[in-house]
């Protein structure tokens, strides 16, 4: 287990100031936060006046009140990889991405920032017990249909042939 | 949040010095400039039987007083395709990042159970000011 | 020559100053020295065409006007043996160079389909003055 | 002890500075301080056919003249998963540490065959003072 000594706490300047205000490093004094989507162009002159805040440009967010000289970045969804976008990064808010139709997400984390979206899986000659969605694969009957025969984890159509090439399964439809 | 990685900075090869200080897993930023921050983990399994991760993150996070969420400044994430024996895999980061006096610098990992603590000079975590 | 890749200069935690400047995908030196340059570029798989690339390649190159031929500064290669999911591999590169005024630096990669460009904190690229 | 690496110091991009000497296989501390120092080597196999090692490691060690042992400073170790075809695998370490005058910097590798010596810019090593 890692020891690890309390150091000398840095000298808090936030507790300082009132709420809604923070301390400005570079002014010495506090400022009111700059509102969401947006970021410190300038701070206050002085804590009565306001700080001249500027909007996120585009592509750029910020989802909380801040004292930042910038934005954060906004994601981009993979269009390479099968991604689709949710929602669009917007001032106030990051992307959000998903998977196209046709493919569910494979997360690689707990909290699943980070997918890849794979194919759905097709059930062909089964019966859908689950259908594949944005978050997971589609589930597949175990059973082949009707009009549908094994061979190996296969459900192949039953030939329209004669009876003596015709499965147990497609004695229907053959007869 | 991922869980973050705590560290020793005094024994052996670990130092800190001009007022880089570390605290509660963090190092802390004494004056506003560009760091160069860096740090390598090494994962290594398996852990526990059976649990085979199929990828291994690390993220140097910034967390700073006056904002509720941390940034994440750099991350390295890599599939593991080992078959399931012992595996190793270490991850380096390292750029120039802009930071703020009062700042923290922290290191996430996607398996605490994962990392490779057993020795100074397989994981590692520091920065210098510019 | 492989495909260069372009880099976001202003958003976000991307900046540039002390006159190093960001034009046409190229870091542009703004006075001759030693710089330490440094890139990570996250590669990522598959890709729609199915097709699995055997390796993935990423360079950091130096463009000379005066020389009609790049000269490749620092290579990373690896071999993929991930088996057809989802595969991340992230390749550092960093040393020092001795570059002159008005050098160009850029990042060469084996295939662009295959960058994670999504977020800037697994793909970046930097350089500072020694 | 594990093999050491034997370096060009003079010719192509190679180079040193400000005292920063080389000599029999170790960059030489010209006066005390914090260095960053950083090492990669790209392994590539298989060499010999059947030999197929299991992971690959390299490790940046410091000598001094007055201590008898070396000591390890910065370590990458990977398990190789690759099935047998062509395979490279490059290391990147980095950081920073505190040196004295006249400490030699050397990399060991876990297998010198494995290495992949052929271009300057896949297998390099550095160092500078802050």
């Amino acid at each position: 287990q890692v020891l690890v000594q309390p150091l000398p706490r840095l000298r808090r300047h936030a507790s300082r100031c009132p709420a809604g205000m923070k301390w400005i490093e570079t002014a010495k004094h506090c400022c009111r936060q700059c509102p969401a989507g947006t970021f410190l162009y300038k701070p206050c002159t002085s804590p009565e006046n306001s700080s001249d805040c500027h909007t996120c440009p585009a592509g750029t967010f910020r989802t909380q009140p801040n004292i930042f000289r910038e934005c954060q970045a906004c994601y981009e969804c993979d269009q390479h990889a099968f991604q689709s976008v949710l929602s669009n990064c917007s001032a106030t808010s990051n992307i959000v991405c998903g998977c196209e139709p046709g493919y569910f997400r494979a997360c690689f984390d707990g909290q699943c920032n980070e997918f890849s979206c794979k194919k759905c899986q097709l059930c062909t000659g089964r019966l859908i017990q689950r259908p594949c969605s944005d978050t997971q694969d589609a589930l597949c009957d175990s059973s082949c249909k009707p009009d549908f025969y094994r061979e190996g984890d296969e459900c192949r159509p039953c030939p329209k042939s004669t009876l003596d090439t015709c499965g147990k399964e497609c004695q229907q439809v053959c007869s | 949040h991922l869980p973050i990685l705590q560290w020793e900075d005094k024994r052996g090869l670990a130092f800190t010095k001009n007022n880089l200080s570390y605290s509660s897993s963090a190092l802390v930023i004494p004056v506003s400039g560009d760091y160069y921050v860096y740090a390598q983990v090494t994962f290594r399994g398996p852990v526990e039987s059976g649990h085979k991760p199929s990828s291994v993150t690390e993220i140097i996070t910034k967390v700073t007083d006056s904002y509720p969420e941390p940034t994440q400044l750099l991350m390295g994430t890599k599939t593991l395709s080992e078959n399931g024996n012992g595996w190793f895999q270490p991850i380096y980061l390292g750029a120039v990042v802009s930071l703020e006096v009062g700042d923290k610098l922290m290191v996430n990992v996607s398996d605490i159970k994962l990392v490779d603590y057993t020795k100074e000079h397989k994981t590692f975590f520091g920065a210098f000011l510019l």
